[in-house]
């Protein structure tokens, strides 16, 4: 047993944040750093400057584009991308669908949208929810009719992000009404400029239009964009869903938060906004969630490990799940403690801060955003279901 | 010992009910806050007639004479309803300033335009750069200048600020803090008014050696940190009574949700956990909502008592809206996330209000200070 | 609205505490105080000193030792025992068998029982849970078969709180078996020296033998000791479990606790026990305890005000009884966080602390004990489903 | 980054676990318990048998040279059979401090006794008037005396003080904190056992002036403060691995109880409310499981990454320990309260793992004065 890093996945993160500090835009990294919501152009900018040093799906198979790191190296890339405060790339083309048209898509599928979906020629979206299909996403309900070579769907799907922004989607949708409702369902990629798409944006809480409403009148997919076997879309998603387990906490960027954190806090201190009570209470909780991240870090790296072993528990995703959201969530409270009341104006648009105290201005919207993150991809009371039945057997 | 309202009470409060269940739905909200100044003149037209704009005035200037129950409740029914409108900013925050210290002449020249909604007022006294709650610890400053004052510095988060028609600016000067009444249209003052996250109007104020004449000193000079202290305790009490209204709501929403939304074959309401859930948020509503009965009634209390009463009862609230407001979003799922239903904006208008006026832990440290609370009753 | 109390509940007050600082021996507040515990006939002496002044029983009917007082007056009464640290009676005897017999017990048994009740010439046990029927208490299994003018019982009860002290127990048994099992349950009153009974004693977590199972081998009960109709007694069990509001967040207690952890915490600091950090810790938490604790007074006095009133919701009960267990077990732990880890050699009986720092001893044990508020009495799970039920129609 | 055990390690893991599979349940515990020292002789020769009281002992010095990870294996186990044996009280601490500060000559003639479970030691460090964690603000004081010292003071919670061989001594001396090796039979000291309430037999100890010749001082003169502060690191790491096999066994004894205690006709394990706290218990014992590796782990770290993780781990697993602790009480009922099962035992004996060598809120002071953790890896 030890900690320590191997020397070659030592050369590897000097490789990465070489890298990082020379290829990352300056414009970018502010941004980033100052939590501004970033552009679509933003998003295919970095992930084309990765894509160009061919890590832009370092997890994809090597002949795709992929890179033949263990999970170890994966863990560092992404611990160093969100220490250099690189953007994540879009998560829909590059951990969702990629991996799945790579494993289960017809090589002339994968010939004509992998190289696309990596670059982001393509932007993707995921349209599983509907306003039936929450947690209990398979009672979806959007019909696809076969007709000829097409199928024709017809229905509904909403908080789809992002959809604004996307050429493609991919959805489930129902083909059969007969059996247990996990049966049924088939998984199609969708062309967003189709007759009969509507987009509709919902405005959310945190100032922002990224989620959606799509509807389907009479749209006509081709059969040829169907993903494997009619009816099977559920294995297909369940791949999806547990594809990636060495990113899921997101140590790197709570590690990166919480520094910036510390840099706030001693900010305000030497500014004389901070009395010595304030002071030493946001001390201990900043040294709280240091220890509540120190040990998810440890237990991220047993995964990690158990992974490179070939082996881990299938409930561990949802462990890191939660208790990650927990920490992201917890660390934006205490940004919007940082900033106080003067975090009350904030500007029309996310983040988009007036010089060196943007941050405060931007908190509350960080704080709002980031309450999605115990909701959607399976909502923490979805991920303790699983656990207590998967790892508890009850 | 009695939980009881008076007659008057219990009309007023009915009164207040009917005005937000009838005139102020969610859609009420949306439509003013879309307003240029962030809030809707009719709807301040139809507080005014509704007498809510004078409430906390003494008869003899023309208002009603509410005290701390009656404030009580008139918040709590506009925080049932998100009342966007600015009546604890401008009535209770700049007129309560005016009716503490404002000389007869100076009331009397304002009050009746306030208590007819003609008149707005505004108090600029939080600082960009200053400590998170304060009453003296300022960097705004006033210096003598020949009859007058020359005012120089930031105020932040100035609520209805740029639609104001008269500032009440607190700035350090020879013998304290003292209160100023400032046109907006002065030279030297740059208002810049923007949407805060709650969905209420606020304004950024600059003051650039903006001239103030001798007479524009409310409340004598020096008195402002007395001033500021009595009042900022009655708009905390209404503040607390606010988010009682709006956890209520949030709640009621919440429960009626649970028992509608179906997934899996059944009511979301059915599952034990999302119900456990449900009733921790509902006794930390009961709990909020005798802390806000405790505040309104501290008001009449000896100063230490007023003073922690108060603290505790914010205190308690900023954590019960902190968590009223999180779980409200959580059990929503994805459509406590959109502005487009009400949940959402409960959750924002509840964050705001453990912001203001010191948040849980600014008040749990004066308690702390204070080696604990004064018995009651 | 106000929170003063009237002129005539002060004056009540002041006669509560004059008498409390009279006839309290001393001996037994000292005990109290540090947390010692009390045997059966310090219990029964301070019953004997408050029944001689009329006031053991005042929520019983008047004619039966009862006090006309208003539930203000009521938690007044208590508020001044707990400040005064006066023993409190024993439960079983005083809210639960008395008002049960008062209300639906036969004129003869009133007069046969309730005197000795009210001056604990006897002592009772409540005989209700068993093995199987904990939370489910209605699945109770006794059986208690009808022999002319008696009923034969068999069977066993568990967790019989100070059942090696009683003279008698209050029982529900299961006379039928056919219908709903709520239904064919009779409330019977047995004798403890009834041939058949056996009582084993269960060590406790907190080092008292105060849990007891009792077993019965073919036990005989006149039929002139059961409580109203055969087969209601899960009627009158209800009826005993609602009964008493006023008191159930015992605030008062909490009240002389919370004095006590800041005299504690004074204490030690003045010794240089406790660094400056620990102290502004301390304080902090003593803070957030003081707020929780007013805003369950509030409740309680809301309570108690819509009672007096005659009205009040069903479920307002739970919310003091959850609320109330949980503050006095976080003020268990804050005595157990005080005492460190000097608090670890305990003496072999509960409290017997020595000399000044017995308290210091007394505190993992005070810890420990008070687990079972939140587990008796109906868990807090079974009062947050009471709760979902009644309040919010889930 | 390696989480794997050695071929070694994976042997004494089983070695110990079979061990206490097959020799140590409940019943086993509870019969130590009542023997008059409040330990079992025979499981402590077997103790012996297994090499595990020479675990961490230099090769050179009959031991088996275990490092952090090994004593980490060792203490899981312990902890998942409640082990009441005062494993890490003689061996790690005593034994600890001897191996750290003691001369050759020291060694020699104690060593092979406590690695044959024939000798025992006992550390008396804390003292009842004292901070609750410290290495060197201590009132027992050590005078000079002719060619010895005399040590006046009090020590309480002394780890089997009443049934040691001879104790180890702290005690303020010019030049700082000298450790003492004292006799418990000489002279001016009287110990005071009595049962500690997580079952394990502790001591008062009391010095009168107790004489103790120049050669009785461990690791020089002054060097005390340097040996406690490394003893307890190890220690701590010790204790929290204790806390993880303790909590691992709450736990599964919980969900067993969940799966087969019925009530209302099902088994409570599906009740959803109580699944889901399985499940933060369980996220809890897997976060508390990290932080032991990391604790022993640590151990080889220079100093200040060491100090801190270690710390870190103790904070955690406090909270994790009261957490577990509580619910695994809460969610078994009544039987839970009850010292003839186990579950009341575990929850007893991670309340005090909690308060010794400083508890989770000690700790996490440690860490907010340091600014956070290092970086590791």
């Amino acid at each position: 047993m030890n900690l320590d890093f191997t020397d070659e996945d030592r050369a590897f993160r000097a490789d990465v944040r070489t890298f990082l500090a020379e290829a990352l835009p300056d414009d970018l990294r502010r941004k980033m750093v100052e939590r501004r919501h970033l552009a679509k152009e933003d998003i295919v900018r970095w992930q084309r400057i990765l894509n160009a040093r061919g890590w832009a799906v370092p997890a994809w198979p090597v002949e795709w584009g992929g890179q033949p790191w263990t999970p170890t190296q994966r863990y560092i890339f992404q611990e160093e991308m969100a220490l250099a405060h690189a953007p994540e790339g879009s998560p829909f083309n590059v951990n969702m669908i990629g991996p799945v048209i790579a494993r289960f898509g017809t090589e002339e599928q994968k010939r004509r949208f992998l190289p696309r979906i990596a670059n982001i020629d393509d932007w993707w979206c995921q349209g599983f929810s509907e306003p039936g299909a929450g947690s209990d996403l398979a009672a979806l309900k959007t019909s696809a009719v076969r007709d000829g070579d097409d199928y024709v769907l017809n229905g509904q799907k909403i908080w789809t992000t992002q959809a604004q922004y996307a050429d493609w989607m991919f959805a489930l949708v129902r083909t059969d009404n007969t059996g247990k409702k996990q049966q049924g369902i088939t998984f199609l990629l969708l062309e967003m400029k189709s007759p009969g798409i509507t987009v509709r944006p919902i405005p959310s809480i945190d100032g922002i239009s990224d989620l959606n409403e799509v509807f389907f009148d009479n749209v006509r997919v081709p059969v040829a964009n169907r993903i494997g076997e009619e009816g099977r879309g559920w294995d297909y998603a369940k791949h999806l869903l547990g594809h990636e387990r060495s990113g899921i906490a997101r140590i790197g960027l709570s590690k990166e938060r919480l520094a910036q954190l510390r840099q706030l806090r001693a900010d305000l201190a030497a500014r004389g906004m901070l009395t010595a009570a304030e002071q030493a209470r946001l001390d201990r909780k900043l040294a709280e969630v240091a220890v509540e991240l120190r040990a998810l870090e440890l237990t991220q790296l047993r995964v990690v490990a158990a992974d490179a072993a070939g082996g881990g528990a299938a409930g561990a995703a949802s462990i890191l799940k939660i208790k990650g959201t927990e920490l992201q969530q917890r660390m934006t409270e205490l940004t919007l403690e940082l900033a106080g009341p003067a975090g009350l104006g904030v500007p029309d648009h996310h983040g988009e801060g007036d010089g060196t105290d943007g941050w405060r201005a931007a908190a509350p919207l960080f704080y709002f955003t980031m309450r999605k993150v115990s909701i959607f991809g399976g909502s923490n009371e979805i991920q303790k279901n699983i656990i207590a039945k998967t790892m508890l057997g009850l | 010992m009695d939980f009881d309202l008076t007659e008057e009470q219990r009309l007023l409060s009915e009164t207040v009910s009917r005005f937000v269940a009838d005139r102020y739905d969610f859609h009420s909200r949306l439509k003013a806050m879309a307003e240029e100044r962030g809030y809707s003149r009719a709807i301040w037209d139809q507080m005014a007639d509704l007498g809510l704009l004078g409430l906390p005035f003494a008869e003899g200037d023309g208002g009603f004479g509410g005290g701390g129950v009656e404030t009580m409740l008139v918040m709590e029914a506009l925080g049932r309803g998100l009342v966007v409108e600015p009546y604890a900013g401008a009535v209770l925050m700049a007129g309560g300033a005016l009716r503490l210290a404002g000389s007869p002449a100076q009331k009397a020249a304002r009050l009746e335009g306030i208590i007819a909604g003609q008149y707005l007022m505004a108090l600029a006294h939080s600082e960009p750069d200053g400590p998170r709650h304060t009453v003296d610890q300022l960097r705004t400053r006033g210096v003598v200048d020949g009859d007058g004052w020359r005012l120089t510095g930031a105020k932040t988060a100035v609520i209805a600020g740029d639609s104001t028609d008269e500032l009440i600016v607190s700035a350090v000067t020879p013998g304290g803090v003292t209160l100023f009444l400032v046109d907006p249209q002065a030279d030297g003052i740059a208002v810049q008014g923007r949407s805060g996250y709650d969905g209420c109007r606020v304004a950024d104020v600059r003051l650039d050696g903006v001239w103030a004449p001798a007479n524009a000193v409310l409340g004598g000079v020096g008195s402002g940190s007395a001033t500021l202290t009595r009042l900022f305790e009655e708009v905390t009490a209404a503040l607390v009574a606010e988010a009682v209204g709006i956890m209520t709501d949030a709640l009621n929403t919440t429960v009626d949700y649970l028992k509608t939304r179906s997934q899996f074959g059944v009511a979301i309401g059915s599952f034990q956990a999302l119900q456990h859930r449900a009733v921790d948020m509902m006794m930390q509503v009961e709990l909020a909502r005798s802390m806000a009965i405790l505040a309104a009634l501290s008001l009449e209390m000896p100063a230490v008592e007023r003073r922690l009463n108060i603290a505790a009862a914010k205190a308690k609230i900023g954590q019960a809206a902190r968590f009223v407001g999180q779980q409200a979003v959580q059990l929503h799922g994805a459509i406590g996330l959109t502005l487009e239903y009400k949940i959402g904006h409960a959750f924002k208008r509840l964050t705001a209000i453990d912001a203001l006026l010191g948040d849980a832990d600014h008040h749990l440290d004066v308690i702390a200070e204070a080696g604990g609370l004064p018995a009651i009753g």
